[in-house]
């Protein structure tokens, strides 16, 4: 059999300069999380899928990314990945105001793949993309997000092996959160660890504290420099925890209490940074209340450009299924025109 | 005679189905996605696991070809399994294992496996969801050799089509309209009627809607509307998708001789055409126009704000009709 | 002039067109099970390995979605791939990544993530092959939004077609007819001609013969023996499977006032029920009789003991037609 | 991570009775394969999937089950194990004659599921037969057969999990015969290893000499054992290599050599048998020359029932579909009866 590689994280300490910005993402994460709830119980948001627990690991893992260059896969779960990729947050959250499913910001410029509703769905996508860097010799990095509970699907597996034998620069990152809706991760994982299977695949992998930002960069930048060099795919597990439900739809009371939440949860990556910068004399009350301000003053930009998002027209039901149209789709956009628009 | 009426919603009725089934048929079995404590997302399984216990209602890891092939194996070893995918687009990662395997078991082995398994799929459109969530599978599953397929309109339906499929020694594809999940119906408990082929929701004489799923209720309220202009519309509920109940379709529509078939799907190879063709085997010499088609749009399902645009709305098969009633041979 | 045209088999056809293409577009890819040194178990891509390069042709692990999966990542990151299942019955293992992803990543990104992927599915029955090896997968591929779909009936549409195919910037499931691979034609490798929409194989004015893949030579065959009879058979290669060509069936039908449609596949929610219903809507004033189809029956496909009792043969096809001819008016 | 817990052989040896079962069960199986391949030469048989060289997998695999009580899911290449299981060869050899998809035996009177076209296709079968075994407390045990090939698809990842999940007693055997078709393993199973995806799931694992039929009998005996007392799934690799072609219309010239045969293919399992038995005084010439007549005597048995076979009547088409019958299927079948054989 063969030896379990493992990968390990990246030399390098991360300056102050550094934690402050990650800091400053994950404030920020935590705040437009905390308000997309909000507006969904305002009736703004038809449905959103909170990442409350899970910015370190978010945050952490796009900040090791160059997206110049770098392509990052989410789930539907990635609202700290988009925000730290610079992607516009108010074509992020289109998708949950029922606009446009997978978003409206242009994932071919900002290397954000669109919104994935199908779980592990996009984890082969990772691997062809990165395939494709591999020929071309550009050195750049696919990063795939995919949770404890996608772990299960054959297409992660079935990936990890294209992954492996190709040596695609690939970085396969779960988030294990503890639970796939209602399905806790010790009946969905045999064997507790998603990092555990990369061995069998010949591909280095770690397993971290997700919540530890600092753990995820690190992990994370290994296994993009690894890819870069050319040796291939590698593997991180972020163990963290949602601390939300699991959708706006979701009633976490009926499978887990909240003592459990509270035992399980662990401590809050937010605060654990915070105190980090602040025993380092990096972060005092005032940068702290100045961070949260001018958060909140994006949240706010945010909200008014969420509100404000109309209606996408009807013919882009049409209009962008082909690149080549065809004839027979342009006589169904006229027909519904006709009965639905009366022109 | 004791009143067996009982007035729910179908995720009720589906509910108690399934209770009573576990309690009847001791061979019967219900897993899936978050089927357990949680009792499923849409609340169809609630309580199943409390009352019966977790090996008979259990929790999968999420793989939807899991899900389907191990219902395979445990048909094979006499179980009557009732598995579920959580939502019609999570059926398509089982789709290999639905046709290839399920669908030929029972040929394969020539009778001596049988797999009496129905797959619970919550189905077709209308609730504002996200991608994928939304699907139509029936005109894919009607074509698969070797699969039943069947899609309930009202609790009443829902309650005894259920229990007759899970008591069937083949497998049935089991479409539940989600949005029409809340809505309340009177169930007879002890009187299922007739559940073979079609049935006929409402009479009329001009023309023949047909229907299955969330759009037979669509398709009921045109007829009303379309009665105050003075046209009477029978709504012909299909129900059975495979097999297609042909002579209910004939019957119908030798007398209105005229009709238009709604679904929610893409229209192209869609079961419309399915339907659509058969009305036009059996009824070319009466029929006074060819059979409309008011369906979903060859695009994939968009998002909430446009679903409205997507599936057929009163209007649109309001157009249907008119199209049909003002045809006039070229 | 130099003479352009050359006698060859539908597998030298595409063989030849995929080594061009790889020549032409630099950023074409072939990949699949056993396609590299083997070139395949058709042997379509003989030979590519060798001349274009490992990077360029080359062999997968044993796993569909894989190799669809992968096919879309490689779109995103600028390819232009040109993937093979080695079998029809083994698409169903990537259905979920052909519907979800493959038919709507230029949707979901609003076009902004094109998807120029050409996937070759050796198709259909007649080669006595082992289960699953023969399926028709055309009505699932057609119902699902987003792609294209062909099938070429000759070598000179292989060729062409393909090339076509591969350079359209949207995904084409390319359906080949495997029991065609061996049979020689002429390829006018320079005058593709029209290789939009459908085509008329054969002119005729009794009745329009509908089919496409294998079943377009046994249509002419049969029209071949019509003639004998004095009934004069248009056959028409309908090619392009989504979209479909309403207007070629449109003229052709009105000309002819009467329609069979041939396929191997199961009836029930067959491609056929789709152009039967187009022909009777496009067609209803004029048509003389129901649009009738000869068809693969709704059971699995057979062994090869059996596999001509399932496809549509040139007995069966006859009583179709002659079931047409004689209609009468009930 | 998890440890990667290891599948110990079974501690008892065989007994020269066992071994010479064994022996004379790999001899049939040898001379059925030769004589299958002859056959489709004959025109007998369309076409065949030669076993040549895993007659000790199969056979070793197939013996350590009781086939009164468990139940096998094999592939299209499985004919050692039901020989050796006791399926009839004639109602075998069917399948290969194009009498009938999957073969005319009862699967479900014999506990050899049909054969299986779809790679990887019944593996999670195997795995619900085996969960089905644990609720009903039977102790019986399924052993599903798939290639090195095979162990690509999702559907085996998938069974892995959930049969760890379920706990569910189930054997995955895999016979790395070093080909899919003309994918050489280190091409196909990244890490060079099926067993050690194992690991990954907490499942016991072993990889075995698969050309030693005693190694492959402790393995399985062992993993069967592990099943029978509950302890869940239990994982097996024979090593060993296909000596023939895929399939009597492959052609591996293409893409190996014959020195590659003779260099790879290693020692033939039926000779090492043979030899180990020879010097433990087991077997002489005559026994050899008994046993290879009698297997002599049953091909040609199956020989003559192969070749007595008829077509199946048209209708069991539409016959096997369903177990309760419709009345559109019956119109079709009314249809093609007349049609076809006017009546
Ligand atoms: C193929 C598929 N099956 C089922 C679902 C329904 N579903 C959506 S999210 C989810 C749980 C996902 O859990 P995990 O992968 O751990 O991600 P998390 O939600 O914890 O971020 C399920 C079952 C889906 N979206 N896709
Ligand atoms: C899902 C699927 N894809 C492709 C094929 C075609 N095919 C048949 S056998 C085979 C190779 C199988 O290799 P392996 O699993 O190692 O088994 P072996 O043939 O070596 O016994 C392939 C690609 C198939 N039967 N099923
Ligand atoms: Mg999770
Ligand atoms: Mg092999």
């Amino acid at each position: 059999m063969t030896d379990a590689p493992r990968l390990e994280p990246h030399a390098d300490e991360l300056g102050t300069d550094e934690l402050l910005k990650l800091y400053s993402l994950m404030v920020r994460t935590r705040q437009l999380d905390v308000a997309a709830i909000a507006w969904q119980r305002q009736g703004i948001l038809p449905g959103y899928a909170p990442e409350l627990g899970q910015e370190a690991a978010q945050v952490g893992s796009a900040y090791a990314l160059d997206f110049a260059r770098d392509f990052a896969f989410p789930t539907y779960r990635e609202m700290g990945v988009a925000l730290a990729a610079g992607v516009d947050m108010v074509e992020y959250m289109s998708t949950h105001k029922a606009s446009w499913h997978g978003g409206l910001w242009n994932p071919a410029e900002t290397h954000v793949a669109p919104i994935q509703a199908v779980v592990a769905g996009s984890v082969l996508h990772a691997v062809g993309w990165a395939h494709g860097q591999t020929v071309d010799g550009t050195g750049n990095v696919a990063l795939t997000y995919f949770g404890d509970g996608a772990s299960s699907q054959g297409d992660v597996h079935e990936a990890m092996n294209f992954a492996s034998v190709y040596k695609a620069p690939v970085v396969f990152f779960t988030q294990n959160n503890g639970w796939a809706i209602s399905v806790p991760t010790e009946r969905q994982v045999a064997g507790g660890s998603v990092a555990a299977r990369g061995a069998g695949y010949a591909i280095p992998s770690i397993q971290v504290d997700g919540n530890d930002v600092v753990a995820v960069v690190r992990a994370v930048r290994a296994a993009v420099e690894h890819g870069r060099a050319g040796n291939g795919p590698a593997m991180v597990e972020a163990m963290t925890y949602r601390r939300g439900p699991h959708s706006t739809s979701d009633d976490p009371g009926r499978y887990r209490s909240l003592d459990d939440e509270r035992r399980d949860g662990g401590e809050d990556p937010l605060n654990r940074l915070e105190a980090t910068l602040r025993e380092a004399g990096a972060l005092d009350d005032a940068t702290v209340a100045d961070i949260s301000e001018q958060a909140g003053e994006f949240v706010e930009q945010v909200r008014l450009g969420v509100d404000a998002l109309d209606a996408r027209p009807g013919t882009e039901m049409f209009d962008f299924v082909f690149q080549e149209p065809t004839e027979a789709l342009a006589a169904q956009a006229a027909n519904w025109r006709e009965e639905s628009e009366h022109v | 005679m004791e009143n067996t009426v009982v007035e729910m919603s179908m995720q009720k009725a589906l509910n108690r189905g399934l209770d009573e089934l576990l309690t009847e048929d001791p061979r019967s079995m219900i897993f899936g996605e978050d089927v357990g404590g949680l009792g499923g997302v849409f609340r169809i399984t609630d309580g199943l696991q409390a009352k019966h216990g977790s090996t008979r209602v259990y929790d999968t890891p999420l793989a939807e070809s899991g899900i389907l092939g191990m219902s395979i194996g445990l048909a094979m070893a006499g179980w009557h399994p009732i598995p579920e995918v959580q939502f019609d687009g999570f059926a398509y990662p089982a789709i290999n294992q639905i046709v290839c395997q399920l669908g030929r078991m029972n040929y394969r082995s020539r009778g001596t496996l049988p797999m009496p398994v129905t797959l619970r799929v919550p189905s077709f459109g209308g609730i504002r969801a996200p991608e994928m969530h939304t699907e139509s599978l029936e005109s894919l599953f009607a074509h698969v050799p070797g699969l039943k397929v069947v899609s309930p309109s009202t609790p009443h339906q829902a309650y005894h089509l259920l229990k007759k499929s899970v008591l069937m020694p083949d497998p049935v594809m089991f479409m539940e309209p989600k949005s029409r999940y809340w809505q309340k119906g009177e169930v007879d408990t002890e009187n299922p009627g007739d559940l073979e082929g079609s049935v006929i929701a409402r009479e009329g004489r001009h023309l023949t809607l047909i229907a299955w799923g969330a759009m037979v209720a669509r398709c009921l309220q045109v007829a009303e509307l379309a009665e105050e202009d003075g046209i009477s519309i029978e709504v012909l509920d299909l129900r059975w998708l495979k097999p297609i109940d042909a002579a209910g379709l004939a019957a119908s529509v030798s007398k209105t001789k005229r009709a238009v078939v709604v679904h929610e799907g893409p229209r192209t190879a869609g079961l419309g055409a399915e339907v659509a063709q058969l009305v036009s085997e059996s009824c070319f010499g009466v029929l006074k126009a060819p059979v409309e088609r008011v369906t979903g749009f060859d695009v994939p399902y968009p998002s909430g704000d446009l679903e409205d645009e997507y599936i057929p709305n009163i209007d649109r098969i309001l157009f249907g009709i008119q199209r049909v009633l003002e045809y006039r041979r070229g």
